[in-house]
């Protein structure tokens, strides 16, 4: 952790292998979970072309370690906000994976019944409260959930803790500085991560940043701040966890900085022009996923075979939440005004296009 | 009943949800060792103490948005924004937000939260902090929007508000928190979405909320001493809009004005006069004019000032003016 | 005239704008090395590079305010709001600050800027990102809000909006970008404020502006086949509204409806059917017609997004029934 | 100058006396400076009980040290833009005082043709940029100043510079975070200033910043802060100076805090109940404009017949403003629709209220 009162770290990214003591199936679990992201976001894109999703479609492809270490650190009970990069999240958190793509593809018994797709998933079974295509937007309710914990509970290891997901783009917009703010002054139990990618759709945090290190910018607010490889899941992990302690023991709002690339374009529809060959052969290079299960098998956690059977596996998932959205029914027409609002009253206008206002 | 100011109405119904509910708490920006800019949460951070009466750093966008995420977790709070001018600040969190939440994730969640916040001009204020954009926020369905002209509905209101699971914005109004009226003891919600008929009348319907109604209700007591028998109907919440009983209105008396403190093009007018154009349409007998703010940022000077606002004696204008153009269809002169 | 895309169109204004005037300069979410969300800018950087076409980073408040310190100094900054959902977190330094600068520092400064930005929904883009709320903007006094339906209008407007020395907003559409037109070759600015009549017609018209004005035209053309002559106005301009040009074309064919993409209530056709309910009162067959979006957030699931939103079916029903409605008013039957 | 990317500054604030070289009739100009600000707005608070003035007066009382140091570091050329609590540096900067007080009147020759009243003085022939009545409001605009210097100009010491005013609340706000950031990445001439009285409204800046060493705040941007001794004149002038001097000759925004006491509530209008009778005695003895007059008499760069005599003339030149602006004429009501834009075009709705919309 940096103490931003004394002098701020710099320097490589701290890496942690896995220790010892992590046990095999701890990690082909996270391998499993990795392997269905990657699947998920694959099979979407290619469902996207097959204009079967439509609007923004945004994938965790590149991410996967950082999605799912960050996961693994959370437990049931704590909640979770994040972007509208979110699937991978969605999943990792327990999510049916068919109620995830059912929600891509616009289907009543999507995650959020069809009315949200790809950018605003939403469990409330699983504290997974929304993906948020408002850059920052969620970052004032993460602190608002954390504020309501605070408001229930004390600090301790029971207490509940809240995850705010945001991209390295977002750390500059007006919300980030508020809440921030927020959670130190009021000592909220929240652990900001900041998944920087490197880019905002085509801008390099260098071009949007004041401060490029942006695990330093929780020093505007005396916000310990700490940068891991995101690539590493179990680096993540522990980062997240430790944050985590703290927020639930000292209501300390914490900063997390994950470190990892975005494979593709930032939407489906992004050819990424701006970035050149050498570029996406680099990126290739760091692909956490082929990494991973090389580490597994080389140092004995995972064999070849098992490797290969989760991996079917991931693959026959995916194509049953395929083929469950393809043939889940599409909302109800006449269900167009249902959740408008929660408490019925009187003389809401429910008019559809061309009716009468005033029934003469 | 008691006698109240509207002041009074609103402090007391917070006390009295504060001590209901344990899930009710309030934020704003000097609300609690300030005791509000303008002192409706006096006493209550003595009484109730920072965790329910908490006062936040000025960052509108932060503290609405942080109140929303504590709605979604059950709290309920209210939220005091120091006028509607500075709610510009927090306005996505509002409209992008609170307003889509409950539908856009498929009603998996609630937001339970009230915004109180005072508009208006009048006070020389000037261009920045005389605004009255409520029309904005009756323009986008999620919300639901309430400003009440009274003591007593501002008690009703501001309880139902707090009660109901929706996010509302409460307007109130900075030239109204002095005035006093009879408030009913004990427990009082009013319904919301309902306009209500202030005082009936035969001739001519004045349709307006807030500040304005009160303007009308005073216009229409002088009016009636020179026979002129006017309805004055409050609007009470704009949205919902209570059509029906705007219409049942005019549909009785023909004729109509709107009073409205915002600017007129595009203002909360423009609904009521729309909303009559097709609901009363066989019934009006001259047009319906809107009495409405000059289209001005609000100049700090008072001549300019009072010439930009619309006041009691544009409004007896508009009225006599509606009155003379009908005086040929069968009716009575009423000059 | 040559014929090309709306996108095309604002494209080659902004290059020609560039060329120019060295006081005007780009600033923008993604203008840059991306080329633009919606790709109005490509190839903009590269040949002016980042001094005139400045990519900012994600703060919408800060950009669209900087551009305003920029226009007091004398530049004439084009801003790009990705798209009009996100101009929420800006709207204080449009709305208290841009708007207000001329008139509250009595007239000292001057504040040429342009904001571009697109709204619209049908992309499923689900309830944030496919708003129309440019009846906000309309509102507020100290604005100029335009919204081109046409790619030779998207050029007149958007010269005429650069060279202008108030604050513009120039709504775009995400659905008109590809459609195309003729467009006047050489300078090519339209007199800021006015409406248009796209189509002459004597039976009943048709009033919208951007995409809706496109969907009115193609309406009109189809109706002209089964005998029905509709009128389409194109407002063009909202802020300021040109009433004598749709009461005129009213006063004209006795009946119109209202095509717009925001919500019902308190949206721009609230304005233009209390326009009219005052200035053809005498003059209309039938209650003016408003078709607009469903008052829901809108939602991604394609079948609940077509439900929500105005077509031309729609468009084509509320013309048909104001016709029937007037069929026994001395005219024909038009079904 | 604290770099924020070595360990942060910590320890008592930095305060300089007048150095030996320091000029005396300088030193007497200053004196004449904060007394005439002192006199007026003692003189305003008074005119608002009388009615003479209206809306929100927010004063600077006890700020006069900071008000005529920051003035007097900025050359003629360089931009100001200031909050609503700016009387004192309308005055500073040059303006007349009759024109002053005429707009706090509300006259139509006020400095902003009384369109704006206190919030808003404006003045372009003394780059007076603007009082803001929104807190934050002016940041992103001073910002964009600064943009169209570093337009125009390359970074020397020929460039002008900006100087943007700001509460130690408001530095709470987002637009605080964006226009910093902003001006980090590129790179503008810009003094950002923290006119830090210890309060906003009621609230003390410890419950409202979570950094509330606010000179610190720049850290999420590298943008170097001090903080300075708002009582001393002098420390003021020279620290702002070397941050404009930065601004100008290497296009790097800087920020600077000044740190003093608001004597008053926080409008006329506020008895400052939250203030106990020792915070009263205490400011009492912290107000900057006797300890200024005693220190110049002792040091003897001013004897006490000046003084007195400056006293009675900035007493006389208040006075005349006081009675010009009650002679100034009222703009007139004809005047209502000028200024709402500076462009005429056709069709602008010029209605008065109740009038038609559209002439039949
Ligand atoms: C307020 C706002 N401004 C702009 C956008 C458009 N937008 C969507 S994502 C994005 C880039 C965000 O980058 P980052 O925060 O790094 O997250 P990433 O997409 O890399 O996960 C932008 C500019 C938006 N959705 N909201
Ligand atoms: C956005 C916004 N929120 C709230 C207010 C109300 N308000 C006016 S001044 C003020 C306190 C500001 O304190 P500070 O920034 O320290 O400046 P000071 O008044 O002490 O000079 C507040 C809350 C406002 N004008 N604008
Ligand atoms: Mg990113
Ligand atoms: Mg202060």
């Amino acid at each position: 952790m940096v103490d931003p009162t004394s002098a701020p770290a710099s320097g490589p990214v701290a890496t942690r292998g896995p220790t010892p003591s992590e046990d095999a199936e701890v990690l082909s679990g996270y391998y499993w979970q990795m392997t269905l992201i990657r699947l998920f976001e694959q099979r979407a894109a290619e469902m996207y072309t097959k204009a079967k999703i439509g609007g923004y479609c945004h994938l965790n492809l590149g991410e996967e370690a950082t999605v799912v270490g960050l996961m693994a650190a959370l437990r049931p009970t704590d909640y979770l906000f994040t972007t509208y990069r979110e699937h991978g999240y969605a999943l990792a958190r327990g999510a049916e994976p068919a109620r995830v793509m059912a929600e891509l593809f616009g289907r009543a018994t999507g995650l959020s019944g069809g009315r949200g797709g790809s950018m605003h998933l939403f469990d409330t079974q699983h504290r997974l409260l929304g993906g948020y295509g408002i850059v920052g937007g969620q970052i004032p309710p993460a602190t608002g959930a954390a504020l309501a914990v605070a408001y229930r509970h004390e600090p301790g290891r029971d207490c509940d803790a809240v995850m705010c997901l945001l991209g390295d783009a977002a750390t500059n917009i007006g919300a980030f500085h508020e809440s921030l703010n927020l959670a130190a002054v009021w000592r909220l139990p929240i652990v900001y991560v900041i998944v920087n990618n490197q880019l905002g759709m085509g801008t390099p945090v260098e071009a949007a940043a004041g401060e490029p290190e942006l695990y330093r910018r929780g020093c505007s607010y005396r916000i310990p701040g700490q940068r891991v490889d995101g690539n590493d899941v179990i680096a993540v992990r522990e980062a997240a966890r430790e944050a985590l302690d703290k927020a639930r023991t000292e209501h300390q709002p914490m900063l997390l900085e994950t470190v990892s690339y975005r494979l593709r374009g930032h939407s489906v529809v992004d050819p990424a022009r701006y970035r050149s060959d050498a570029d996406n052969q680099r990126l290739r290079e760091l692909d956490p996923l082929p990494a991973f299960r090389a580490r597994l098998i080389d140092e004995g956690a995972l064999d070849a075979q098992d490797a290969a059977r989760i991996d079917a596996e991931a693959e026959q998932t995916v194509a049953a939440a395929v083929d469950a959205a393809d043939h889940a029914p599409a909302p109800d027409v006449d269900s167009l005004f249902d959740h408008v609002y929660a408490t019925p009253v009187a003389n809401t206008y429910r008019g559809r296009p061309g009716d009468p206002v005033v029934t003469p | 009943m008691t006698l109240i100011s509207y002041r009074q109405a609103l402090h007391d119904t917070l006390r009295t949800e504060l001590l209901r509910d344990e899930d009710v708490l309030l934020l704003g920006e000097e609300i609690g060792v300030f005791e509000g800019s303008y002192k409706i949460t006096a006493g209550l951070l003595t009484e109730f103490g920072p965790r329910r009466v908490r006062d936040t750093p000025i960052c509108e966008e932060g503290f609405v948005g942080t109140a929303i995420g504590a709605a979604m977790l059950g709290l309920r709070p209210v939220v005091e924004i120091m006028t509607i001018n500075f709610s510009l600040l927090a306005i996505d969190q509002i409209v992008n937000h609170a307003a889509k939440m409950h539908s856009m994730f498929g009603g998996q969640v609630r937001v339970p939260l009230v915004i109180r916040t005072p508009g208006g001009g009048g006070q020389q204020l000037a261009a920045t902090h005389s605004q009255n954009l409520e029309v904005w926020y009756a323009h986008v369905p999620g919300l639901k929007v309430l400003a009440p002209a009274t003591p007593a509905d501002a008690k009703g209101l501001l309880s139902a508000a707090i009660r109901d699971d929706d996010p509302v914005l409460l307007l109130e109004n900075l030239a109204l928190y002095n005035t006093k009226g009879e408030v009913p003891d004990g427990d009082h919600t009013l319904g919301i979405g309902t306009a209500t008929v202030m005082k009936p009348g035969t001739d001519i319907t004045v349709i307006a909320y807030s500040r304005a109604a009160v303007v009308a209700l005073d216009v229409a007591r002088r009016l009636d001493e020179d026979g002129i028998s006017v309805e004055v109907v409050d609007l009470r919440s704009l949205r919902p809009l209570d059509r029906d009983t705007i219409c049942a209105s005019v549909r009785k008396t023909s004729r109509a004005v709107v009073l409205e403190d915002d600017w007129l093009s595009y203002g909360v007018g423009a609904e009521i006069v729309a909303t009559l154009a097709e609901g009363a349409f066989d019934y009006l007998d001259a047009p319906v004019r809107r009495v409405a703010a000059a289209e001005v940022p609000l100049p700090y000077a008072k001549p300019l000032e009072l010439a930009a606002l619309p006041d009691a004696t544009a409004l007896t204008r508009a009225i006599r003016d509606t009155l003379d153009a009908t005086r040929f269809a069968g009716q009575e002169d009423h000059r």
